[in-house]
């Protein structure tokens, strides 16, 4: 009689479960999951180090830069538009700090911003107002800034006033410094009407324009705020290197798309955005990479491993049911 | 006037007569900038050859950028291909060079369309993923013969056999396109994915061909790019994706004059104004770094002149 | 403290930061850096990063391999400031550091050269003479010479300059020398003056090296010289191959600073004129001036740069040349184990006359057996 | 003389979750007639049709096609099976050329070896194009060359060119000018003089009187009746249709009540090209305006102008103190609410939750910060007042039904605390209760004092529940009549026509 009481319960256990996954809601805790499995999994293949309070502080310095940029690029691709233009735009504001900081700190900052919303702006011309596809118009802008960052730094990096290194960069000002950005952008992502706003961007264009959304004018905004922040990771990308190189902020763009899908992302945008997205998936994607590092694996085997991770991540994340079609 | 202007525009040689007027316009420039340097009739023929290499893997991009769909891994999978036909040159000679890329292209390209097809996940995200692997395999191959090419197998670098090779791709591209279902099918699903459906396509089943045949052009492209460059480096950290660009580059041509009909000779003309921009860079003798400026812009306004806008249009 | 951890009877262990370990230059580095802690026997190279010479993940990668708890560093970074993250991160960890193929210069970033000054645990530099090289080579093209094929006899006097990324800092002082080279023949033979193209970028591609060097011959068929300053070699391999296909081998000067497998054949038909290399050395010294560091065997003081080695390139420009340094170089490793292990307990000063020394003859002093 | 058959259906059933779009439909189609299928919105015509040409697989039942029973994997296969289908929506894929449209799916007739013999397609397609009278279209221009008209009528050649045995027309008039009607109406004639079938689903009673032989009707997907056309007129269809007496307490019940002369919203000389001619009118206080016409006169894009989400309108839309709607914005930050008849992707977010859907609109109005729970209350408060079937707020609005997603359109707008409500088809596609519901709410905001306009198909709907009514013709107004309780559906319908 048990028996049948267990079965029952087991079977109303497992309906249950089908029934969250099939809401998604687990799905939506997933990523959380599978960054503490990758915690776990590589503090114990490196012996405990990877946990290790001063480790913590090591990789976390390398993933500042990674996160500020990410929320811009969390704004697009939650409206299901795509950026690949950040790696030139962080190089090229990386240039206007370092050159500006030799003025004024506040120069360098605001310039830094400036620019990468001018960047940001251009992005918003053609992909809203000429109606490109983001993906086009981002891929072009992406070379053509590049040719603008290798040209300045054709003879000689551009150096950043020696302060920025000297002074600011430390865990002690870089930390709390990223931890405000991701802060207030989570205040202004739950708190007021953008992150609703940018979700029914997402979920479908032509509703939210007849629920009141102004599409054009939210894209356009949304792109030139992704400068903004981009620009102002480039301060703390100046903040960390002191200088820009030709190859300056290479392949961010990638990085950020891998580690925000890692983080649970819809590429499509839409509900199923949420802010833990940037969080959970930079820092899965900053463990995975450097995890494998202290592990000591070859180059081809890491990224090897890198490959099959992600692709499993994926296969497990992603949702499938509420997209018809995927692109 | 008008009604001439509008039968002009109809016509199917609009296209690719707007594009010879844009590429004849930006050799005009040059030539007047550098008239001793620039685009005399062998110079021309010299610009041809690289834009030959990357217009064939433009071609291959073709099939599944006109569905909308992408793919990150071209660049790892040229680099395979390359780095597989070193490897067997020792055991295959000469078949190695042209058979070996093709078939390492095909593979993957069926890899690559196998895995988006069962993973369901975006084609940028899955071969992004997939490049990781395929760059791990890439360094595995370069320790086995090396990474250089013979010069005694590089025949396909230079005039005649490149242009054979090359004229070979693009008539099968074409063909592709005109007389096989996969031309009219990528069409239908690019335009709609749903109704194409209806109408009985098998949507899964062309996506994975069209994939497929973006590996076997790439493998194509391998054999001129092995040939012309003779050598071929493993890369490691996504650095591979930077050679994802060009052959795209012709891509966007072709989709940008697309409803001219002709996308295959759109991709080849527009492959050669890049090119051609290139070499009169350097024939100007300015920093080359303003190309990729110049590139940029260039594709930039020609896009934007080709997309026609409308009202209320959903653009992601 | 990191250093601590290797007194008791564990290997030292060192990471090494490349921009890649997978072509030409960089997989030399890597296994002769490999092969010495094999030879020491008590040092261990814990982790390798490529990092692709990008600022961020340079700084990433010094603060990663901190963390996998490495004594001591090498790293091959791309600009110089990215070196003042470095050593701060490596001061906070005590970890040694040491660059190889680059140094910091004190004239063009000051600050930078002070925080190396200051730290307790940047050890130094092993890098060449790059500007040197570059005026080396425009010596070497500047030359009429007899004993080499016919159609490259006369010097040069209209070069073409190929390099690989903008902004290299290696490859901008490899320009400057190319530059104060030209000047100084310039200076010198006002009536017959030599000039140096703009530079073109190759991408470290064998195809754009291809092409660029078809447009070179486009642009200006008057050209009697390419250097290809570099790029880990497939460059140079698409610029020999183009200029073969376009029948002008044994036409154009060509040198170079990456070595070639078939080198010997090369020189022989006019194919190149003259390389300068042996440079993959380097690293090892790096290396052992880390690994000696960790043993003790010298300390690091603030208040001076640290220890910096000048190391020799040797110069390639005949097929009797290039026997001699294939024997010696290529063939067989310039150390073998013992001297390896004698390496391993020198202090600075002898660890520094032994570079400076490294030359054709003196590993065929060692070897010649 | 009894003609033979052609299509016999057998207990033909279909269901997308709890609807029963399709109840059991037995149903004989004669050869050399034109069929008629009619019924309300939503009866399941399409449902049943889309079974029989391969669009949506058959639910039960069987099609037996001049004897042989047929079961079209899909819209190819039921071609070559016999049966094609010209649907309402643009059926031509861009991209591609007229010829290859034309055979999609079906070349394999060009195929030797895995080779099209392309020409020989593109000689084939201008061929029958000419046999159709419509040589002007080229065969191997790309289709992107034609206006909606042409593509349409290069369907009408793809469908019926091989000679089907059963044509369905489905609802393909309305996006026909005269001319191209004309030419359909030739294609259905030629098909039926030729011993084949038509199955012709069209809303116009008079082109269906006009056009066919035989009429059956269905009601809530079941099959009510098959009568000959010349036995029957619109009345009679009507009533076969509707099938219900109204109950009287249906729509409202008072007559007589008289305007306020408060203006809330009016349109003055407004223009959008394409859509509307120099439209005006005004929206007062306390009434219910109603919007009629046939389908393609412009009313749906009254809806839109007056809601500032017209492109290129001119003229302008004010409220009754003048104030300006240019933007969707300001129509909503002045309490205008609008619910379009393309519900799943006008109206609502079909990918997000019901709270989002609800809340969306009157974010603005609340106070910062925004609280989760908050939110929730406010989504739950309004979704609830409409009692909404759902599970949660969190539910994703695409599992509900379509009654229950009109309702979440309609708590959205009473959160947004709409004072002017603009409401295109409120009431299509859902069922009588849900329909109840809605009009006693339009009723008792108008006695609240709100403006409101619904632009609607349903002529009943219209005359049952507005006070004025305004029938609109060729984009612009035709007529206006006042509410009273002896107006007949053929008032209207000799203004629309
Ligand atoms: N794919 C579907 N999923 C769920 N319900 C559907 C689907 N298609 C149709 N329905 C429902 O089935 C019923 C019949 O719809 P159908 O489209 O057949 O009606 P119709 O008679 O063609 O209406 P109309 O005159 O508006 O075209 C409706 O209640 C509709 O909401
Ligand atoms: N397009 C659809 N996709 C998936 N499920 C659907 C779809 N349409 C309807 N359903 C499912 O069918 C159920 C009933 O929907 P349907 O529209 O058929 O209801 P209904 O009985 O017609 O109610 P209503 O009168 O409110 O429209 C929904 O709860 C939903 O689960
Ligand atoms: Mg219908
Ligand atoms: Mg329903």
């Amino acid at each position: 009689m048990t028996d049948t009481v267990n079965a029952a319960t087991a079977k109303s256990v497992r309906a249950n479960l089908c029934k969250a996954i099939e809401s998604g809601k687990l799905r939506s805790v997933l990523p959380i999951l599978g960054f503490v499995l990758i915690v776990a999994f590589f503090a114990i293949a490196t012996g405990g180090r990877l946990v290790q309070p001063n480790n913590v502080r090591l990789i976390l310095n390398s993933t500042y830069v990674l996160l500020i940029a990410s929320i811009g690029v969390f704004m697009i691709m939650s409206m299901g538009s795509l950026d690949f233009s950040q790696g030139s735009m962080i190089g090229l504001s990386c240039i206007v700090v370092c050159e500006l900081s030799q003025t004024s700190l506040p120069l360098a900052i605001l310039g830094g911003i400036a620019c990468g919303m001018v960047v940001g702006s251009i992005n918003a011309y053609f992909h809203v107002r000429r109606q490109i596809p983001s993906f086009i118009v981002t891929i072009c802008m992406m070379f053509l800034v590049r040719g603008i960052v290798a040209y300045l730094t054709t003879n000689a990096p551009a150096m950043g006033a020696g302060y920025l290194q000297a002074d600011l960069n430390t865990t002690g000002f870089l930390l709390p410094v990223t931890i405000a950005c991701l802060v207030a952008f989570y205040l202004v992502f739950t708190f007021t009407p953008l992150g609703a706003t940018l979700k029914a961007v997402g979920a479908g264009q032509t509703a939210a324009r007849f629920a009141g959304v102004s599409v054009a004018r939210t894209k356009t905004l949304v792109y030139i705020a992704a400068g903004a922040i981009t620009g102002f990771a480039a301060f703390v990308l100046a903040i960390r290197n002191g200088s820009v190189t030709a190859t300056g902020g290479s392949m961010l763009e990638t990085q950020i798309m891998l580690a925000l899908v890692l983080g649970g992302l819809p590429i499509s945008g839409g509900a199923k955005v949420r802010f833990s997205n940037i969080v959970v998936g930079v820092l899965t994607y900053c463990v995975l990479d450097r995890g494998l590092v202290m592990m000591g694996l070859q180059t081809d085997m890491k990224q090897f491993i890198t490959g099959i991770v992600f692709l499993i991540f994926l296969a497990l994340f992603s949702d499938r049911e509420s997209i018809q079609v995927i692109k | 006037m008008r009604a001439a202007l509008k039968k002009l525009r109809q016509s199917r040689y609009y296209g690719v007569g707007l594009l010879l007027l844009i590429a004849i316009a930006i050799w005009a420039v040059f030539k007047l900038l550098t008239p001793s340097n620039f685009g005399d009739p062998e110079k021309l023929v010299s610009y041809l050859q690289t834009a030959l290499i990357y217009a064939v893997g433009g071609c291959g991009l073709y099939f599944i950028c006109v569905m909308g769909l992408f793919d990150f891994s071209i660049g790892a999978m040229m680099i395979l291909a390359e780095l597989a036909a070193i490897a067997f040159i020792p055991w295959l000679g000469y078949v190695s060079v042209v058979v070996v890329p093709v078939l390492v292209g095909l593979l993957l390209g069926i890899f690559n369309g196998v895995a988006y097809i069962k993973m369901r996940i975006p084609s940028i995200i899955v071969t992004t993923g997939l490049s990781l692997l395929y760059e791990a395999a890439s360094v595995w191959m370069a320790n086995v013969n090396g990474t250089r090419l013979p010069a005694s197998h590089n025949a396909f670098g230079s005039y005649p056999w490149n242009l054979v090779v090359a004229l070979a791709a693009f008539c099968l591209c074409g063909f592709l396109l005109k007389y096989t279902k996969v031309g009219t099918y990528t069409n239908a699903i690019g335009a709609n994915e749903l109704v194409a459906k209806n109408m009985g396509v098998d949507v899964d089943r062309y996506k994975a061909i069209a994939f497929a045949l973006c590996g076997l052009f790439v493998g194509i492209m391998s054999i001129l790019y092995l040939g012309y460059g003779t050598a071929q480096t493993p890369q490691t950290g996504m650095l591979s994706q930077s050679l994802n660009f060009k052959p795209l580059m012709g891509t966007f041509f072709g989709l940008a004059f697309r409803k001219y009909g002709h996308p295959v000779v759109s991709i080849v003309i527009g492959e050669y104004i890049v090119s051609m921009i290139f070499a009169g860079f350097v024939a100007m003798g300015v920093p080359t770094t303003i190309n990729n400026i110049v590139t940029g812009v260039t594709l930039l306004a020609i896009v934007t002149l080709t997309t026609k806008r409308f009202n209320g249009a959903v653009v992601k | 403290n990191g250093s601590g951890d290797g007194s008791s009877g564990e290997k030292i262990k060192i990471g090494v930061s490349i921009w890649s370990s997978t072509d030409a230059l960089g997989s030399l580095s890597v296994d002769i850096i490999k092969r010495a802690a094999e030879a020491l026997g008590d040092a261990e190279i814990v982790s390798v990063v490529d990092q692709g010479h990008v600022s961020e993940q340079v700084t990433a990668s010094i603060e990663t391999l901190c963390a996998a708890g490495c004594q001591g560093i090498v790293v091959c970074n791309s600009a110089d400031s990215e070196m003042a993250s470095a050593i701060s991160t490596c001061n906070e960890n005590g970890v040694y550091l040491a660059q190889f193929y680059r140094m910091i210069s004190e004239t063009d970033s000051p600050e930078v050269f002070e925080v190396a000054k200051n730290s307790e645990y940047f050890v130094g530099s092993v890098h060449e003479d790059e500007v040197g090289n570059g005026e080396k080579l425009i010596e070497l093209l500047s030359q009429d010479r007899d004993d080499v094929p016919e159609g490259i006899q006369k010097g040069s006097r209209n070069i073409k300059l190929e390099a690989w990324t903008v902004g290299d800092a290696t490859f901008q002082l490899r320009w400057q020398g190319y530059k104060n080279g030209v000047e100084a023949w310039n200076a010198a033979n006002p009536s017959d003056k030599m000039t140096l193209s703009e530079p073109v970028y190759a991408n470290t591609s064998s195809s754009e090296g291809a092409n660029i060097t078809q447009q070179f011959y486009n642009q200006d068929n008057t050209m009697d010289a390419l250097i290809i300053a570099g790029g880990g070699g497939d460059p140079l391999v698409g610029s020999i191959g183009q200029l073969a296909n376009m029948g002008l081998t044994g036409k154009i000067r060509v040198v170079s600073t990456d070595f070639l497998d078939d080198l010997e054949d090369q020189l022989e038909s006019g194919g190149m004129y003259a390389e300068s290399g042996g440079h993959f050395c380097d690293p090892l010294f790096a290396f052992l001036l880390v690994y000696n560091a960790v043993k003790g065997n010298y300390t690091v003081q603030a208040g001076n740069y640290g220890y910096e080695i000048l190391f020799p390139y040797a110069f390639v420009s005949s097929v009797d040349e290039y026997k001699a340094y294939k024997q010696y170089f290529v063939d067989q490793p310039p150390y073998d184990d013992d001297e390896l292990r004698e390496l391993g307990t020198l202090d600075f000063d002898a660890l520094k006359a032994a570079a400076a020394k490294l030359s054709i003859a003196d590993v065929m002093a060692r070897h010649a057996s | 003389m009894a003609k033979q058959l052609m299509l016999r259906a057998v207990g033909i059933d279909k269901r997308f979750g709890p609807t029963h779009a399709v109840d059991h439909i037995s149903l004989d189609f004669a050869k050399g007639e034109i069929h008629a299928l009619i019924g309300e919105n939503g009866s399941g015509k399409s449902t049943f049709t889309n079974m029989l040409t391969g669009i949506i697989p058959i639910g039960e039942g069987t099609f037996e096609l001049d004897g042989a029973q047929i079961v079209p994997k899909n819209q190819v296969d039921a071609n070559h099976l016999g049966a094609a289908v010209i649907v309402q929506e643009q059926g031509t894929l861009d991209s591609l050329t007229v010829a290859e449209n034309m055979f999609l799916g079906d070349e394999d007739q060009f195929m030797s070896r895995g080779i099209k013999n392309t020409p020989a397609m593109y000689r084939k397609a201008q061929e029958l194009l000419d046999s159709y009278g419509l040589g002007r279209i080229k065969a191997s221009d790309p289709i992107e060359h034609y206006n909606f008209e042409d593509r349409k009528l290069v369907e009408i050649v793809k469908s019926t060119w091989f000679k089907p045995k059963v044509l369905v027309v489905d609802e393909t008039t309305t996006a026909l000018s005269q001319n191209g009607r004309d030419i359909l109406f030739d294609v259905m004639r030629t098909v039926r003089d030729d011993g084949r079938t038509v199955i012709f689903i069209c809303h116009d009673m008079s082109e269906v009187l006009m056009m066919s032989d035989t009429i059956s009707i269905l009601r809530d997907g079941e099959f009510i009746a098959t009568v000959s056309a010349s036995e029957v007129d619109e009345s009679k269809l009507k009533t076969l249709m509707v099938g219900r007496q109204m109950s009287e307490r249906y729509y409202r019940e008072d007559y007589g009540c008289p305007l306020t002369g408060d203006v809330a919203l009016s349109m003055r000389k407004v223009s959008v090209p394409g859509q509307l001619e120099e439209v005006s009118l005004d929206l007062h206080k306390g009434e219910i305006l109603g919007i009629g016409g046939l389908s393609e006169c412009g009313m749906h894009e009254v809806g839109k102008a007056l809601f500032g989400a017209s492109y290129d309108r001119v003229g302008e839309v004010v409220l009754g103190d003048g104030t300006p709607i240019d933007s969707i914005d300001t129509a909503i930050n002045h309490s205008i609410a609008y619910a379009s008849k393309d519900r799943d992707n006008e109206s609502l977010l079909i990918n997000d939750t019901i709270q989002d859907n609800i809340t969306l609109p009157s974010l603005r109005r609340m106070g910062l910060p925004l609280r989760a729970g908050e939110l929730r209350d406010f989504a739950a408060t309004y979704a609830n007042v409409m009692s909404t079937k759902m599970v949660g707020v969190d539910q994703f609005v695409s599992a509900l039904s379509g009654g229950n997603k009109q309702k979440v359109v309609l708590s959205r707008w009473l959160g947004a605390g709409s004072d002017i409500l603009v409401l295109d088809s409120p009431t299509r596609g859902i069922d009588i209760k849900v329909k109840a519901d809605i009009y006693a709410l339009l009723d008792m905001m108008r006695r609240e004092g709100k403006a409101i306009l619904v632009i609607s198909e349903e002529i009943m709907e219209l005359i049952g529940m507005c006070d004025r009514i305004i029938v609109m013709k060729d984009r612009k107004i035709a007529g206006e009549l006042e509410r009273r309780p002896d107006m007949t559906e053929q008032d209207l319908i000799a203004l629309m026509v």
